[in-house]
């Protein structure tokens, strides 16, 4: 990794998701030199392991797919993946990045050929698909993957397993000696995108989500449409694996919530609407949905998806916080008790499947940045003189939908290259 | 292990031939075997519990659980506050908050204690509920080094109700499935009543006098749900629970045509046969439905 | 009392909730119910309430002086605290109950014969008498609260809990000579009267406010 | 010209495939002049081995024949030569069983994909810029509200020179008609100062920055890098500049009260929408307000949200405007701090993000009511009645009120529709007198143009829906059918200011981009960084104009002489006039009818009676092209017959290509594309929508050919269709066994 270059005329983007590679290659194709690093072995984030966008019911990896062509095609990045970010010191226009490289036990000889995973045995839980599948311990993370490199899990570092996926490579692409290794970088501008991670649904206790099958999380939920994923993509209950006809959505799950996350996580309203045209997709009229909601935040243009979904006979929407979820023991559904605020009426509806429409937690680490950057009491970075060049993107700035991310991530890398300008006019 | 002491606030139910006598007996009895001492705060007096309201208002409820810590702090000086009772707990541990975050109410009382010459102090003692001193101070480990009868083959939902568990509660307990009791039944050698869903449900309180029918009815299913589960009793923290959903069990099987008889026992109860104690130390003649079981066990 | 009724239904006229805030205990928090209803689903009594919480503090927004004062619902609070646990907003709903309770009573608003404001009064009576409850006066007191046939029916149909309680030595039928109380009684109340003093001057202040 | 041809062994080629043939084949039919085989051909020995043939053997033709052209980028990357792939390892091995009896068919699977890629080396050219423009750092800006001023400041501050145009005296738009606004930034606080006067004061202040007031834009011509704008002042003197982007925020405008008379619009003076509200509040500076119809100061007022928004009522606006309930708590806020009462009737409160719901929190704190109401009634009689269903209570009910406020919604302030006016010329055109009627009538109610585009595709930049000027991707919000033109503000999409803020700085540096780019001649996204661009033979072309007409980007005019004009810098390179040119006039360096017509035809067909048909797969490389890939990685199969082409979009389609196929002997062409119609996903806007609508055409050739039309199909596809994919082809595989082989092999 010596051969990283980097000098105060450099943009650092922390996080490969749709904000950081956004905001990466908007600033490389305004001629500027950009580092990308990512936390994970590949790029693509969060938005990888969705279906479907709302409220084009379009497909994330369509996206990704230019974004790729886009980042492949400039040679003004340099791609790290494996790589965290340990510290960032120094001020505007001179920043000092420490940068963790993490093994993957495979170089750039990989062709991606998959015959090191045919010859692993060990698997461990997928962390693409929510631990609701078992991956290799030597594995490519997505067919969307880039780099299109397979990983070999450390855990199998050491077990005979390691050299099997060793031998079985014909072009020496896995290396089980590779060491964990540290750089430092000097960049003049860092713009950050780390992203959200789904609020720990075990937390919100009234919905028993850590003691009933068959409450899940929007998120899982997404992961259940991908054919290739946990469930060859069929929606089915996670208990017996049959069809779910009534399907709950309950929102502000975890947000909006003093014991939970305060904030408004913007995206939840949009993404249970979408998933009750997924249930539609697959079981046509036979699929009920009911939304638990305290207020629809389909915000501007978009109402008009949620005005779609509120014509359609087989979805309802209850104005209600559900107060807590019982299990019908002899059937695995899922009793909801709660008042319907709308003129005050008492339910307990069984519902198959109830999914959680769990909320963003920001990603943003303690201790990292330099000592004074406003971070907000929901973890988001401000858009403050005091940050110097370090510029929050993406939902590492607020709870954003992807439009709002790429938007936001877009302004982030100006005001990057607005940095890095000023630091080029002053060395000529 | 060096002895404990605590500053004990037993409350008005505890007293001798009190609705919950057994509770102290039994209590009294485990903090021998696990060499904890209680000292008994002067002169203590009761906490309004959660129905004073409507005759004393906020200050004069906040004003008597100030007299119980103002005399803890001059007589149990530097010692936790312990109480068996949870209405006495979290009325006292609601008053230290009180008095701690609202000047005003601060002020108001110790210008009522006045009139008697006393003051709340700074720093005023932690208050908890006994559970809290077993699990934090003494540790499931400890209490099973002490068993000396297992209670093998029993099976027991553990009833922890509302006012140990919420707005409070145990440190690094859930409000919704605490499993704390259920720990304790472990550690004694008994078999916990696993996805007990009326754990934490209401009993009605204080409400059995005044709205009986209403109350009952929530009784009636935090009983059901234990026999579904299983159980051959229920164990408690909490004496308004204890007694509520003992002793009308007689007029639910009259309301509902149930056949319900099952015994509500406290965990001290418990305790005390695991440890090997006599059927008198466990307060056992406490319950109004007996508890063959232990009784067999305590013999 | 009704007096003191009168004397803020004027001075709160335009403003219920004002009224609220600045006399009931935890009364500013009213304003910050998001109207999720997550306290009326979580309440065991739910279904009794002719107004749960949420509602309640709709109402208290929409003026509803009478209504809510009069009504019974808040005199169904077990205290299980199921709200505040659960409500996102953080308001403390067991509280501003009691509080609604106590300052309905102020009033003289509660409806007739509510029984769970006899109870908590006798109780309050009972236990402020001596600094502590007399389990079997107590008793007996609430089952007489309704008349004596009443009363006698009610002790009756409350025999065997009873007996229960005396045979399992829960209970001693001789404290209705006197029974368990504090050394210093006098000081008690004296306490307990200063406290309401403090309690009626605030009030009074608003009054003239 | 000289061809290069590499064959890997690698990822199990050499155990499954012939490498020795296919060098052959490379040299014998491909017309390679070196040929050489590689057990890795992507280890750094296999590419220095290619790289020392273009170094020393002047190679400048290079086909990889390994792994897809989507694999390996990294390593198969050399400068100054063209390079194609033969992939033989997803597209052949990898979708193929490894049996004996298909040995045979995937060899020549493989043997076939060697002649396509040579045939395409060979008639590829090695693209340059056409240097049509120079770098010009120069942008204008229309508009001088909060997104405008932004912009300008933030290229600005760039290191970019801004011409700041404004309609109407002053610079401020909205934001200098407030009072306070909403905060930016999170916690518990109330209204903060717009700070206007900064933001105006830091425009004049740049020197980069040349305002121009009571200013209009004329006319615009030109292209990114060379954008030729006369700019027109009220008193009618005229200046022009030259810039090299473009950025519109030309704002909203309040939604008519006028139009609400159920809400008491327009019937009492004291029933304002929230822009009128504000400069009441800026009247009484921090005071109590005082009401427009007696001065009297108001007490108490109730705020309506989503008035004549969010609704299906004639005349009203379908959509949510976003700021709106934000701003009501503000304004709510105005009231309660002068002491007053305010209560605020919604339907769904939208606050979202954490400073969105703080500031609903903080609106609650400061004791501002909010009541979930429907608002059927205002009663404007000398008092105001609000008359509500309070849908909490369930009940019907009023308040009564001293002032009411509307929360109407955003109109944006875009010019008229381009490509209704293009519909207008058709329909004139055709003569379809009732049509131009409809049309001349909405282009006469349509705002007066903003840009003037003196553009073959209309005045002003296209609107997405409702009359704004956004863009159709969710993963790119500052896609443009303009390129070098980019929206921002409510123009774009309804938004708050700090929203605004955003969109302007982003906005700022798409237009920066814009300029580079077109110094250097490169394409914007999605093919960055493309130096391809159409040219034309002048000699053949009939001046049909179908190719400045169907241009989703609007992108090519006509010279007095009616012929084409590409500008390559609006040019997206997409290649739907290549695909429309009826005469095949027009094609691209490395990209045009012969790179791939000669593909196709270098196939090998076999006769009739083999048993083998031929299938060519036309697929759109965006979508179609990757879910081929993940087919091969998934071990999908895939017929042996099927010969896939890349192509940069359907819209770039020439029929020939399928005429020659036919004629060739092939049994069967698929073309897959990305979605169409209003929801398209086809990167191009209306690329697949033209192709459709071209292959709908193409039936008369079969019958002339007297062929079964199900010979040819057309699909609309997405990326996700992994399996999907592989089943079209094979299901064409079947259909050709039951109408069997094409008689036209020779």
């Amino acid at each position: 990794m010596s051969d990283v270059i980097a000098t105060n005329q450099t943009i650092l983007v922390v996080g490969g998701g749709i904000s950081g590679l956004t905001a990466a290659i908007e600033a490389a194709e305004c001629g500027k030199q950009v580092i990308l690093v990512e936390k994970s072995p590949t790029v693509g984030g969060r938005v990888g392991q969705l279906y479907k966008y709302f409220p084009k019911l379009c497909f994330p990896t369509c996206g990704l797919e230019i974004q790729y062509r886009r980042l492949k095609a400039n040679k003004n990045i340099r791609l790290l993946t494996m790589a965290e970010v340990t510290s960032v010191t120094g001020e505007s226009g001179n920043y000092n990045v420490d940068i963790k490289l993490s093994p993957r036990y495979v170089n750039e000889n990989c062709t991606a050929c998959g015959a090191c995973a045919e010859a692993v045995e060990a698997e461990f839980d997928d962390e693409h698909n929510y631990g609701m599948k078992k991956r290799k311990g030597a594995y490519l993370v997505s067919h969307m993957a880039y780099p299109q490199r397979y990983v070999i899990d450390p855990r199998i570092i050491g077990t005979p397993d390691a050299d099997k996926a060793r031998e079985a490579c014909k072009v020496g692409a896995v290396d089980t000696e590779m060491q964990e290794q540290n750089l430092k970088l000097q960049v003049g501008a860092v713009v950050w995108a780390t992203g959200w991670t789904p609020y720990d649904a075990a937390k919100i206790q009234p919905y028993g989500y850590d003691r009933f099958d068959n409450v899940i999380t929007n998120v899982e939920f997404e992961r259940m449409l991908d054919p290739f994923g946990p469930t060859g993509g069929r929606v089915v209950r996670p208990s017996d694996g049959q069809a779910p006809k009534n399907v709950a959505f309950i929102q502000c799950a975890g947000s909006r919530d003093h014991n939970h996350l305060k904030h408004c996580s913007r995206i939840c309203c949009m993404a249970s609407l979408k998933q009750t045209t997924y249930l539609r997709e697959q079981f046509g009229d036979e699929a009920k949905s009911t939304v638990y909601y305290i207020d629809i935040r389909a915000i501007d243009r978009i109402d008009d998806f949620h005005q779609k979904v509120k014509q359609d006979p087989n979805v309802t929407f209850v104005k209600s916080k559900v107060a807590n979820i019982v299990e019908n023991k002899a059937n695995g559904n899922l009793v909801l008790n709660g008042v319907d605020t709308e003129g005050y009426n008492r339910y307990a509806n069984e519902h198959d499947l109830v999914v959680l429409a769990v909320g963003m937690e920001s990603n943003v680490p303690a201790g990292v940045l330099p000592e004074g950057t406003v971070i907000n009491e929901h973890n988001f970075i401000e858009l403050d003189e005091a940050n110097g060049a370090i510029f929050g993107a993406g939902c590492s700035s607020d709870a954003l939908d992807v439009n709002r991310a790429a938007q936001n991530a877009t302004a982030s890398a100006l005001r990057a290259i607005q940095v890095v300008n000023r630091v080029a006019g002053l060395e000529g | 292990m060096a002895k404990r002491e605590y500053s004990f606030y037993p409350g008005c139910s505890s007293q001798s031939k009190a609705s919950s006598a057994n509770y102290l007996k039994s209590t009294k009895t485990i903090c021998e075997e696990l060499d904890i001492q209680l000292n008994e705060i002067p002169d203590w007096n009761c906490c309004a519990a959660s129905i004073g309201y409507a005759g004393g208002g906020e200050l004069p409820r906040m004003t008597l659980s100030a007299r119980n810590i103002a005399l803890s702090q001059k007589h149990n000086a530097g010692q936790d506050i312990v109480a068996t009772c949870a209405a006495c707990w979290l009325a006292t541990r609601e008053t230290k908050e009180r008095l701690e975050h609202d000047a005003s109410i601060l002020d108001g009382a110790n210008q009522a204690l006045g009139e008697i010459g006393i003051k709340v102090e700074s720093d005023i003692p932690k208050t908890r509920h006994m559970v809290e001193v077993l699990i934090e101070d003494i540790g499931y480990e400890a209490i099973g080094s002490k068993v000396k009868r297992p209670l093998d083959g029993l099976k027991i939902a553990g009833y922890v109700g509302c006012q140990t568990n919420r707005p409070f509660g145990i440190d690094g307990e859930s409000f919704e499935n605490p499993r704390y009791l259920d720990k304790m039944v472990e550690t004694l050698g008994a078999t916990p009543v696993e996805k007990y869903d009326k754990k934490v449900s209401c009993c009605g309180g204080a409400l059995m006098f005044s709205e009986p029918e209403k109350s009952q009815a929530l009784v009636k299913d935090i009983i059901e749900a234990a026999y579904d589960g299983g159980a051959d009793m229920i164990v408690t923290p909490c004496p308004v629970c204890q007694m509520n959903v003992e002793v009308y069990q007689g007029h639910i099987n009259k309301t509902y045509g149930t056949k319900f008889n099952i015994p509500v026992v406290y965990y001290s109860t418990l305790m005390s046969v695991a440890f090997g104690r006599s059927a008198k130390e466990a307060a056992l003649e406490g319950q109004m439905i007996r508890a063959k079981k232990l009784e067999d066990l305590a013999k | 009392m009704s007096n003191l009724n009168q004397t803020m239904l004027e001075k709160y006229r335009s403003n219920f909730l004002k009224e609220v805030e600045a006399n009931v205990e935890e009364g500013e928090w009213v304003k910050m119910c998001m109207q999720c209803g997550v306290c009326s689903g979580s309440c065991p009594m739910g279904p009794h309430w002719a107004h749960p919480p949420q509602e309640i503090f709709m109402m208290i927004r929409a003026g509803k002086r009478e209504e809510v004062l009069s009504s019974d619902s808040m005199w169904m609070c077990t205290s299980c605290y199921n709200c505040i646990a659960r409500c996102p907003r953080g308001l403390p709903i067991t509280h501003i109950m009691h509080g609604l309770a106590t300052y309905a009573k102020r009033l003289g608003l509660v409806p007739q014969e509510q029984p769970t404001a006899k109870f908590a009064q006798r109780f309050w009576d009972n236990l402020s008498k001596t600094g502590r409850v007399n389990e079997l006066k107590l008793g007996l007191s609430l089952y007489f609260m309704n008349g004596f046939g009443e009363g006698i029916k009610t002790a009756l149909k409350m025999k065997d809990v009873g007996m229960g309680m005396v045979k399992t030595g829960r209970m001693n039928p001789m404290e209705i000579l006197g029974g368990h109380s504090c050394k210093d009684k006098a000081g008690i109340q004296k306490m307990l009267k200063k406290a309401f003093e403090i309690e009626e001057g605030k009030i009074a202040e608003n009054k003239m406010g | 010209m000289k061809i290069g041809a590499y064959v890997c062994k690698g990822c199990g080629i050499e155990e499954r495939l012939d490498t020795v043939q296919l060098a052959s084949v490379a040299k014998r039919d491909g017309k390679a002049a070196i040929a050489k085989e590689h057990e890795f051909l992507c280890n750094a020995d296999g590419v220095a081995m290619i790289q020392n043939d273009i170094d020393n053997e002047g190679v400048n033709r290079v086909v990889i024949v390994g792994c897809s052209r989507r694999a390996k980028t990294e390593a198969f990357s050399f400068e100054g030569v063209a390079i194609t792939r033969a992939n033989i390892r997803e597209g052949v091995i990898w979708v193929r069983p490894d049996t004996d009896e298909a040995q045979e068919t995937t060899q020549e699977m493989a043997d076939d994909y060697v002649r396509m890629g040579c045939a395409e080396a060979k008639h590829m050219k090695i693209p340059d810029a056409s240097g049509e423009q120079s770098l010009n750092r120069h942008i204008l800006v229309v508009g001088g509200g909060v997104a405008g001023m932004t912009a300008a400041i933030e290229a600005a501050k760039a290191g970019y020179k801004v011409d700041l145009v404004e309609k109407s005296g002053q610079l401020g738009g909205v934001l200098g008609q407030l009072y306070k606004r909403v905060p930016a930034k999170n916690g518990l606080q109330g209204p903060v100062d717009t700070n206007v006067e900064q933001l105006v004061h830091t425009v004049e202040a740049l020197s980069d920055i040349t305002v121009h007031l009571n200013t209009t834009v004329a006319k615009t011509e030109g292209a990114p890098g060379r954008f030729a704008v006369e700019l027109a002042t009220e008193s009618g003197s005229t200046s022009e500049v030259t810039v090299g982007a473009i950025i519109q925020a030309t704002g909203f405008t309040p939604y008519d009260i006028n139009k609400l008379p159920e809400l008491g619009g327009g019937k009492s003076p004291d029933v304002v929408d929230q822009l009128a509200f504000e400069a009441l509040a800026k009247g009484a500076a921090g005071g109590a307000i005082k009401r427009p119809s007696d001065g009297k100061e108001v007490k108490n007022v109730v705020f309506i949200q989503c008035a004549g928004q969010r609704s299906d009522q004639k005349g009203h606006l379908p959509y949510c405007s976003g700021h709106c309930c934000t701003t009501s708590i503000k304004q709510a806020m105005y009231v309660k701090e002068a002491g007053g009462d305010a209560t605020v009737l919604f339907d769904d409160l939208r606050t979202p993000g954490a400073v969105g719901e703080d500031f609903y929190r903080a609106g609650q704190e400061r004791g501002v009511t909010f009541s979930k109401g429907k608002v059927s009634e205002v009663q404007a009689n000398g008092s105001l009645k609000v008359n509500f269903t309070d849908l909490i209570l369930g009940e019907e009910t009023a308040a009564e009120a001293d002032m009411v406020v509307l929360a109407t919604g955003m109109v944006p302030n875009s010019g008229p529709d381009p490509y209704a006016q293009l519909e207008l010329e058709q329909a004139k055109a055709d003569g379809n007198t009732d049509r131009v009627a409809t049309l001349e009538a909405s282009l006469a109610d349509a705002p007066a143009s903003i840009l003037n585009l003196d553009y073959r595709q209309g005045t002003d930049v296209p609107h997405l829906k409702h009359g704004f000027t956004d863009s159709h991707f969710i993963c790119f919000p500052y896609e443009t059918r303009r390129t070098g033109i980019y929206t921002a503000g409510p123009v774009r999409r309804p938004m708050d200011i700090g929203q605004a803020t955003e969109d302007a700085v982003g906005a700022a540096l798409k237009a920066i981009q814009a300029c580079e780019n077109a110094a250097l001649g490169q394409a914007a996204h999605p093919r960055s960084g493309d130096l391809s661009f159409p040219k034309f033979r002048k000699e053949g072309c009939t001046q049909c104009k179908r190719c400045t007409v169907e241009c989703p980007f609007g992108a090519i005019n006509e010279d007095e002489q009616r012929y084409p004009q590409f500008n390559e810098s609006r040019c997206r390179r997409c290649g739907t006039c290549m695909g429309a040119c009826p005469v095949r006039v027009i094609s691209f360096d490395n990209y045009s009818v012969d790179t791939v017509g000669q593909q196709l035809k270098a196939v090998d067909i076999p006769d009739e009676f083999s048993e083998k048909p031929r299938l060519l797969i036309l697929a759109c490389e965006n979508d179609a092209y990757p879910a081929l890939d993940m087919a091969g990685m998934t071990h999908q199969e895939i017929s042996a017959f099927a010969r896939i082409i890349p192509v940069r979009c359907l819209g770039s389609v020439n029929t020939i290509w399928v005429t020659d196929a036919l004629n060739s002997g092939y049994d069967g062409v698929v073309l897959m594309g990305c979605q169409k119609g209003d929801n398209y996903q086809c990167h191009f806007v209306k690329g697949s929508e033209m192709a459709h609508y071209r292959m709908s055409k193409i039936d008369d050739t079969l019958s002339q050919l007297n062929l079964e039309k199900e010979r040819v199909q057309t699909f609309e596809v997405s990326i996700t269709d992994i399996q999907r994919i592989p089943k079209i082809i094979n299901d064409m595989e079947t259909l050709i066994g039951e109408i069997g082989m094409s008689p036209f092999k020779f």
